[in-house]
């Protein structure tokens, strides 16, 4: 097939049909006239040939929609570059070599669910002896000290103790995200060890389902991990990091 | 096989009796004695005919059309192709290809001894049964070489009307975990009494069923196999005014499962009776030799009719479709019969219902590959409850140990699927089987419960309506309307004037040759 | 609630969210650049807050995503005006005394599923004796004389028989819509009618699961019907528009 | 309820002796010999004690404060209100309202006999115990007038933080069919040691539970269980540090079903063991005499460990949590025994593993209104999948007899619900309850078959696991962290600050008037 990268646009089952499925609900009662709203509103989306294919009552006056329609948009993937983590991923094996051959001492590592985040499962993930999907988290790593702190721990504390332990890194984990609590928080940590002149001490990463490595360089973190991060990926990218830092 | 609802086996008996009496009065009367210009334009290209005339009529046509225009196609075609063969000493090609030219007429060609006919023709006659079960082998050893998905076997189909974009989906979709594809065929071509020719890109609401575009897609359904360690299944339509024709093209291009109905044609085409009859048995005794897996298509009977009252006429057919296939030697093993998961989904204990029917046929044809449709008319552009829909349905083939599951899909009442539609549909499929995979042999039904009562009635309901139909003769229970409350009349529909009564003399090689390829 | 009425937008959880699901599938690798570009996709249909929830690789190099986002669209629900079908709905005793009072004859009534529709559970739905959700056909009526011609009718088949059973009204119903095939065939039938004179005879009516009033109208038809349409409303819907042309 | 996983009697009735040996020690060591600030605070609602001071400080906080700084808690809260009633001739409200203003310090006050404290006191506590049971009793009749949604019945969740935009949700999902309404609570309050006061708009992730949101809501369901001629039940959280407080505002406030479980503040909000015991007894004598129905937490294993492996210690949790709630005096008919539907559904026979599960829970606790909760943790941005995770626990619901289906979202991965997965939620529920609805009548398992043999395993494994904590003890066993691999000291967590060993003249009403409201 003949894909134009510089116009990529949705694919139903033809190239370039421009096929998108779209569900929303309307705060007016269902009939024509919603259904038609519906139509418009797809329209303003840049959407042609709009179907409104169902449309339900939603028991207050409410109507929710399935439309498709063929968008107009495309987008050129030729111009885009996302920031990612560019460091090799190795195994534990290789991990606990590089830190033996590169660093030369243990490397220590302090992580916590901040803010009132109590979703602790990823964070443990990452750092539990029993790790994640066959993968021993940074515990059972001979050649990193690893600490997890544990679910709401505020930043203060979190520096705190990533001073006291003098960590070379801080992992941090954010889940909840509604009303961007996580964005709040995760700045106000950024600022707290800008103010106290420690940013440059750690190497800051945090991780959850809706950060982005890109989310993370524009809050000031050096990394960010999102759904499915093993373990090895982050200790291959703070022992690498780590190592260049010297 | 666990029994599960109590049926009683001298009833299925007495079905099977009233469907073996019902065959055996078609096949007397109707099949054995009558032949079909399709018939007979097979019978060409099994000769090695292919290819067609500046006009595009296929060459198979323009030599059938030659005899019958001129009255003397119930000897058939094969003694007239070889007649002229061994006249002039050429192919049945070079035959066909002189006549298209309008170099030669076979009926003014001196006539030579039947017994040279019948040499010249045999010989050719075998080459290409050979052939048919070479591609059989063919099959056996990749499917031994590549393994075969578990049952129930994932069967989805692709409909772009364009060969080239049918296969990226096609690929896409055995990627995706699909074990049977299917391309969906342009909806005008069932009614054509004639194969098009060569690759095509313009199908509506599908693609045009073309040698060449069966071998397109079976060349890239083996290069994906390859790649993903798994044979994949490709299938399509062996129905329409020229059902025996695609099977023997489908036979040489080795698909591997095909629509194929004893009834089909008269009922929801308007086809005539006569002409489909001979049409299917023959096609079948291709299908057979081929080892190809027929799908009967009961699932049509709901699309009009009630699903939970007229679904003992699914079964009706069922054994009427398994008892025409006998008479074509088609095994057992290849009798896709087809039922459908199309009960109102508002109705309370319908999943009940669905398992008892579901659970019906997989007892009665315990051998059959069985065909399982997906809920189609009860699918509304709510694509949420359409995908729940389609998991009860998913959930019923793996606990009723269907074994080829045609995939419903979520955007049923939109349009045909798109990409994603399908990689959801199997998506759904691969959940559900595997996170279900031993229920089946987990559960039994409560002794005269909803389940087992339902299977009962239909299975007597069923067997009554045989019982009648057996009685009147078949011809005339479709007469009156007894299939789908659809009437046709024996001198009726299309493609009647194409059906030729044999003469004492008539000729076909393959009915002998078919007949001895299969154990 | 205090719904604008003028600026009408989705709503999730919060009035004026503007909460809005997608779904569609890229011609690119599953990827963190695909992702990135489906997030385009979404802000240039208005979208903020952009959320690629789900991406999956669709087997050949194309990407299946899921994605939320808030619409800035909104819609002026005040300017909307749907053409509707504005007759009142009689039941079935109504109209056939309807037709003995008002019309005094019987009403002759045709239809067909046209051009290569072979859908006719749709039309039978309205014509047919039995009907469809309780409600008889048309032929049930015993002021009316229905004619059913059944599937794949062509156009002049059915203009023919219009003239020749002196139809009040022609009943189309077209369900196959792919590549607008149904446009195509029901502005040829227009055309037709024109061509010959005819067009002011009849009553003319299309119905289908895609068709709107407001699609009919706009291809020269007098009223169009979809989804769940029930015989009554048919047989209303002529026998006063019939009455009103006297 | 006919039986179906063959389980051992003597083994479930080991696993029930175990339990009620590791309650009773419980009882006996711990609850009976202490109380809690939040238990004082509860007697001064219930004895009509409400509002807040200047500081937005609940009074209750403020008169038990008063004398809890002074240590003199010990002979309950009850002794030094009345005394100050029975002195100053005053209601409770106006000695906490004079307290507030600092006018009056409870512990400066010449103490009276203690037999006309207890007049005082037991006119007054009769008072509200009567209107409790007349709550109750009302909601007898409503839900006689209007009737009640048939099980499983329909839970969901409204979570957006504002009680006003909470009502128009909650209004639409009984619309669209709910039973239960449960208003989730805003995340940071199960940490406060006081009831926040008032109508409230801004919560985080859910909604205060405050006296007047709940009233709020119980207004809006009331008038729409009306419109749509349906009982709908308010469902909040009894948990965290003001357990029994938040039971008593439930109890006033008529709400129908109550997060209350025996151990889920220790193990996941860290809070202390005393506290804990002590709290949840008494909040749940006040469920009790209410007629709520209290949801226990075990779902809550299961989002850190494996639902396979650890399957077993859910049905620990719900023997302990039985037996103390009997020892609360709790009927069996108000335990809402909680379990979820958590296994990977990448897992072959999951499903089985469910049903098996959830069945088990049925037949071991055949009077309880079982709460079961969907799958959450294996829930991905793939709604369609989720959908259908949310379809195969539906039918798991259906087919084992739930009573409580808190029904899963297809957007539990992205965020609290939308409107419209709500309403796809409900669709999704009420489409399989009745498509399935006597599925369970009609099946039976396979002796010693996968189902029966995973359900036999789970009830050994869980009996052994009491067994040994009984041995333990269960103040031990939560130390070295054999319930949820967590590990909390009988001297950590918050709270203990406010645990109060009792004096021997302990006084408190409630705990023999409560007793005696239920038969
Ligand atoms: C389990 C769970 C809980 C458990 C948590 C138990 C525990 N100890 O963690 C309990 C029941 C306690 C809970 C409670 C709540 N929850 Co909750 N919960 C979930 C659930 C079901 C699964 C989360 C999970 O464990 N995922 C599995 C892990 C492995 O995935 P992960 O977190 O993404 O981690 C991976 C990567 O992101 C990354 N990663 C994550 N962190 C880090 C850190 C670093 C440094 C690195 C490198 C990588 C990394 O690596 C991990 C492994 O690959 C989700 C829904 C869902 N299916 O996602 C809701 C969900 C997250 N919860 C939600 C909510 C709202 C709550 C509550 C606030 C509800 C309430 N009002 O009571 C409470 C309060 C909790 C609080 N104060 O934070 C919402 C969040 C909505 C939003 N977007 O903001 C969700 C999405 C559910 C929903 N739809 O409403 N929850
Ligand atoms: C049943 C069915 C069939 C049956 C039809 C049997 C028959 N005798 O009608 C069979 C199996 C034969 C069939 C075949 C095909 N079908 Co078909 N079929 C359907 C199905 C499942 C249901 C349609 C139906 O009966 N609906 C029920 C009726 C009652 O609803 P309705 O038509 O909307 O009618 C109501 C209103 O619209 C209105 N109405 C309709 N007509 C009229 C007319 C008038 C005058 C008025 C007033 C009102 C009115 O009133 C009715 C009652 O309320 C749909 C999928 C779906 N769930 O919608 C696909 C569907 C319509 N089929 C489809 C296709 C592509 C085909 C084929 C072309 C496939 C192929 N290549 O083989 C073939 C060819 C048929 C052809 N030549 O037209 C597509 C159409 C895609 C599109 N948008 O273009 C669909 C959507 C399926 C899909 N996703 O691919 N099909
Ligand atoms: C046996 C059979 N043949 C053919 C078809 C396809 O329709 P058409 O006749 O348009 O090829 C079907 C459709 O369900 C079928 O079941
Ligand atoms: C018993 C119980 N209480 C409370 C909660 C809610 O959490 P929180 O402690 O934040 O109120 C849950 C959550 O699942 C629960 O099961």
């Amino acid at each position: 097939m003949n894909i134009d990268m510089k116009n990529i646009r949705p694919y139903g089952d033809t190239l370039n049909d421009g096929a998108v499925q779209l569900s929303f609900t309307l705060p007016v009662p269902a009939g024509e006239e919603a259904k038609e709203a519906a139509k418009i509103m797809a329209t303003k989306m840049g959407l042609e040939d709009v179907s409104v294919v169902y449309m339900a009552d939603m028991g207050i006056g409410f109507s929710f929609f399935v439309v498709y329609g063929k968008s107009t948009h495309s987008v050129d993937m030729t111009v885009i570059k996302v920031a990612k983590v560019e460091t090799n991923v190795l195994n534990f094996y290789q991990v606990n070599d590089y830190i033996r051959e590169k660093i030369g001492r243990k490397v220590s590592i302090v992580g916590a669910c901040t803010g009132t985040d109590a979703h602790t499962v990823g964070l443990d993930a990452i750092m539990n002896m029993k790790g994640y999907a066959g993968e021993y988290g940074l515990e059972r790593y001979p050649e990193i000290n690893a600490y997890n702190l544990g679910s709401q721990v505020p930043n203060e504390e979190l520096i705190k103790k990533a001073v006291e332990l003098n960590a070379d890194a801080i992992l941090v984990s954010q889940v909840v995200t509604q009303k961007n609590v996580h964005v709040e928080n995760l700045t106000n940590l950024v600022d707290l060890l800008d103010a106290e002149g420690l940013r440059d001490r750690f190497i800051l990463i945090v991780g959850g389902p809706r950060i982005s490595h890109e989310l993370a360089l524009e809050l000031g973190f050096d990394a960010g991990f999102s759904v499915g991060t093993l373990p090895p990926e982050v200790a291959s990218y703070i022992v690498q990091t780590l190592a260049d830092r010297f | 096989m666990e029994k599960k609802l109590n049926l009683d086996l001298n009833v299925i008996q007495r079905g099977r009796e009233a469907a073996r009496k019902i065959a055996k009065q078609v096949q007397d009367d109707i099949i054995l004695p009558n032949t079909t210009v399709t018939v007979e334009r097979t019978v060409l290209r099994l000769l090695g005919v292919d290819g067609v005339d500046h006009q595009d009529v296929p060459l198979a046509n323009v030599v059938v059309d030659q005899v019958h225009r001129g009255g003397e196609l119930d000897k058939g075609i094969a003694y007239w192709v070889g007649n002229a063969m061994a006249a002039k000493k050429m192919t049945a090609q070079e035959v066909a290809e002189a006549a298209a030219r309008e170099e030669l007429h076979l009926l003014d060609i001196p006539t030579v001894s039947y017994d040279q006919i019948k040499q010249v023709i045999e010989v050719e006659a075998k080459r290409w049964t050979d052939f048919i079960f070479e591609q059989r082998q063919e099959r056996v050893n990749m499917q031994k070489a590549l393994g075969v998905g578990r049952t129930p076997m994932v069967y989805v189909i692709v409909a772009t009307g364009n060969i080239y974009e049918d296969v990226i989906q096609a690929q896409a979709a055995a990627k995706q975990g699909a074990d049977i594809v299917a391309v969906i065929r342009t909806t005008a071509q069932s009614l054509l009494d004639y194969v098009p020719y060569g690759a095509t890109t313009e199908g509506f609401g599908g693609t045009y069923a073309t040698q060449e575009n069966f071998r397109i897609m079976r060349k890239a359904l083996d290069e994906t196999g390859q790649e993903i360690g798994r044979y994949i299944h490709l299938c399509n339509y062996c129905s329409g005014l020229c059902m025996p024709e695609i099977a023997a093209m489908g036979a040489i291009e080795r698909l591997d499962v095909m629509l194929n109905d004893a009834m089909y044609g008269i009922l929801f085409r308007d086809i005539n009776m006569t002409r489909t009859f001979v049409d299917q048995h023959f096609s079948r005794m291709i299908n057979s030799a081929a080892g190809i897996i027929i799908n009967t298509g009961e699932d049509n009977y709901l699309t009009t009719a009630d699903a939970v009252e007229e679904a003992h006429t699914v079964l009706a057919s069922q054994l009427i479709n398994e008892q025409m296939a006998l008479n074509s030697n088609l095994p057992e093993e290849q009798m896709g019969l087809g039922h459908a998961f199309e009960i109102n989904p508002d109705l309370e204990d319908g999943f009940l219902y669905e398992i008892a029917q579901a659970q019906m046929a997989r007892e009665i044809f315990p051998k059959a590959p069985l065909k399982y449709m997906p809920p189609t008319k009860y699918m509304t552009g709510n694509i949420f409850k359409g995908h729940l829909m389609d998991a009860l349905f998913n959930l019923t083939g793996v606990l009723t140990n269907q074994h080829i599951q045609l995939l419903g899909m979520l955007t049923e009442a939109i349009h045909t699927p798109f990409l994603q539609d399908r990689a959801l549909s199997i998506e759904n499929a691969k959940y559900i089987f595997n996170n279900a995979r031993h229920l089946s042999e987990e559960i039994t039904f409560k002794q005269d419960g909803i389940i087992q009562r339902r299977a009962q009635e239909v299975l007597n309901n069923a067997v009554n309506m045989l019982e009648e139909v057996a009685e009147l003769g078949l011809v005339e229970a479709i007469e009156t309307g007894m299939f789908a409350a659809i009437k046709r009349p024996v001198n009726g529909g299309k493609g009647l004037e194409g059906v030729v009564a044999k003469a004492d003399t008539y000729y076909n090689p393959f009915y002998s040759l078919l007949k001895g390829g299969v154990e």
